[in-house]
């Protein structure tokens, strides 16, 4: 390819300034991927990424890794000066919170798991409301009976949080240690879970591969 | 709580709890702890949280929680409630069930013929149960303590649009879809329930039929022979079969009639019961 | 003041830090009142706007005065960078989103097939729209009489709705079981009327200026 020959990166210094501007004008987190494509050709966002977050170490606003993605964000101690900025959240039900922290930390987890670990069927509304809030979205299904639905969490669970990567969970190593993380047990060990709704999920082991739920017989 | 005003208490009589007469101090205790009892079901997320505040009370690692004693002051709870006639959920119920299965086995001497899963095992997985759905809980509330974003962490205010190849974006999220489609498969669903009563053959009605031509099936006839004209399908149909059907049992309970069907789904059969007045000849 | 004796004020360095927030996170430019009303007391607004300008000089982002406040606005010189294209926000139509799910559930999906679940004709505009929008494309044509064109969901649709693949929607029963499908009749039962949601389509699609209205009475 001749022309990046012709036409060199601009240095790393400009780089820099370049992905710092385009970070600073963005309220969501930008990927590399978009980055890049902005840049000019034989750019490295990586690395221009990297020198700005040690820049901004300790400064009032602070280079946030989110997943693939980065942002310019406040630094947490300063949230007193920031009355007017914010935001009223809905307080999320003791039931939303638990099943989020779940989904965080079991990811990829069936409906099914988030009971066994509840011990109690999932109340209508909760995880619409995670999905709604866009902390939890739909993932793979799982290659099981009935080939179920998993919840995962999203980009924007990070970033509402404050972590670097869903590896970066709190308590995540020691909990994975403590063998709290381990799903499905043998389920003739699982205390049962009353669900009302359980003809579903047999109706839907007897038709694998139907995804549609193509209940209207037509 | 110590100054919660208890109606046993006298008004105005400046008496301190531990100067009441023994009686009455006990049945205040005793009100008090069904007041707590009441009160605390609703803040239970089910069974496992029940279990969980339980075992908090043994004040005991979790891992050394003793399940026996665990399922006891459980259904201990649930015995209570009973008695207070609080209606406990079905899932409440399944689980008593479970631990009083659960505690017979860990009582009796293992069964060296049994399959499956020892008692031992069962306790141990318990356990390991509430262990995590209390790391479960923690976690929860670790994550909303951290610096959160709009709370302690702030985006910047005023964006600028980085480049966009569209200057119109659709604003449509998953759920969006989700609904729709939920929603056009299930629309007939939703229609009103709508009682036609023209449509509906009453017990009474069927019974009172059943009186008059009883005295003329001396011999078997199917059920379906006695359905009135013009009830013959449809919904009218099912109506009807089920009034009438319902009206040859209250007809078998006074001893005036005889029901047969050969086996399951077969046609039903009913004749006068030999003996009965066959039609009264007029 | 013997407040002031009592609690010095921050360092200058912490000061240029809180400023640097405070601007960064505003939603308007913020005047040196302003910054003095939410500082500690006995800081230097003035004084820390001024080191923070220099600290930006020269870099992607500079520290502008707008009348008497202050705000970050991207180097004029990067100003490439940003297109100042205004994105206008819209909610995508009742007849498109349901057009859109019909086609992710059913995909490779006939246009008559859509027609039958939604019950209404479907508006060439409607399927042009998610075309555009590069949401859905044309498919292989399905072997049946008269050969007619299927239509498929895009890449473009997985990356927009955080989808893996279109097999990981979840399917009817599933979504009843998750709660997202809100099974209580509507609340407006007490009238005993049917609603016919399908006016609403029809009514959108006959709108005049509809170019493919005309197609409703086939």
């Amino acid at each position: 390819m001749t022309d990046d020959l012709e036409f060199p990166p601009p240095p790393l210094e400009e780089q820099e300034r370049m992905v710092e501007a385009m970070l600073f004008a963005s309220a969501q987190p930008v990927s590399l991927r978009d980055l890049a494509e902005r840049l000019p050709q034989g750019a490295d966002p990586a690395e221009a990424v990297a020198r700005l977050r040690r820049r901004y170490e300790g400064r009032g606003v602070e280079l946030a890794r989110v997943g693939e993605a980065f942002a310019f964000r406040t630094a947490p101690d300063l949230s007193f000066l920031m009355q007017t900025e914010t935001v009223e959240t809905r307080r999320l039900s003791r039931a939303a919170t638990e099943t989020l922290a779940i989904i965080a930390y079991h990811q990829p987890v069936t409906r099914a798991e988030i009971e066994e670990i509840r011990g109690v069927a999932t109340s209508r509304g909760t995880l619409d409301q995670l999905i709604e809030l866009a902390w939890v979205r739909i993932g793979r299904r799982r290659m099981t009976p009935g080939r179920p639905v998993t919840f995962v969490v999203t980009d924007e669970f990070l970033d509402h949080f404050g972590l670097e990567t869903a590896r970066d969970l709190p308590g995540l190593s020691e909990l994975r240690a403590a063998g709290l993380l381990d799903s499905r047990p043998p389920s003739d060990l699982a205390v049962p879970v009353v669900r009302d709704d359980a003809d579903d999920d047999i109706s839907d082991e007897t038709r694998p591969g139907d995804l549609f739920g193509e209940e209207d017989g037509a | 709580m110590s100054d919660n005003v208890t109606p046993l208490r006298p008004a105005n009589r400046g008496t301190r709890p531990e100067q009441l007469p023994l009686e009455i101090s006990r049945a205040v205790e005793e009100r008090r702890a069904e007041e707590a009892l009441i009160v605390d079901i609703d803040g239970y997320e089910g069974p496992l949280d029940l279990l969980l505040n339980l075992a908090r009370v043994q004040k005991v690692d979790l891992m050394q929680v003793s399940i026996l004693q665990l399922a006891e002051q459980y259904l201990a709870f649930v015995e209570e409630a009973r008695q207070l006639r609080i209606e406990l959920a079905a899932d409440y119920l399944v689980m008593a069930a479970w631990l009083a299965f659960l505690k017979s086995r860990l009582l009796l001497p293992p069964d060296p013929e049994e399959e499956g899963p020892s008692a031992e095992d069962l306790a141990a997985h318990l356990a390991f149960q509430l262990e995590r759905l209390d790391a479960m809980r923690q976690a929860s509330s670790r994550l909303m303590g951290r610096d959160r974003l709009g709370q302690s962490r702030f985006v910047r205010g005023m964006p600028e649009q980085i480049a966009r190849r569209r200057s119109v974006t659709y604003e449509v999220g998953l759920i969006d879809l989700m609904r729709a489609y939920a929603r056009l498969k299930t629309r007939d669903e939703f229609r009103p329930y709508a009682f036609d009563r023209k449509d509906v053959f009453t017990m009474e009605q069927a019974l009172e039929r059943m009186r008059h031509l009883i005295g003329f099936a001396g011999e078997w006839t199917s059920l379906l022979e006695f359905l009135p004209e013009g009830w013959g399908g449809g919904e009218r149909g099912r109506s009807a079969t089920a009034a009438t059907f319902a009206a040859t049992l209250e007809l078998a309970k006074q001893g005036r009639v005889e029901i047969r069907q050969a086996e399951t789904f077969a046609p039903i059969a009913i004749r006068r019961r030999p003996g009965q007045d066959g039609p009264k000849t007029s």
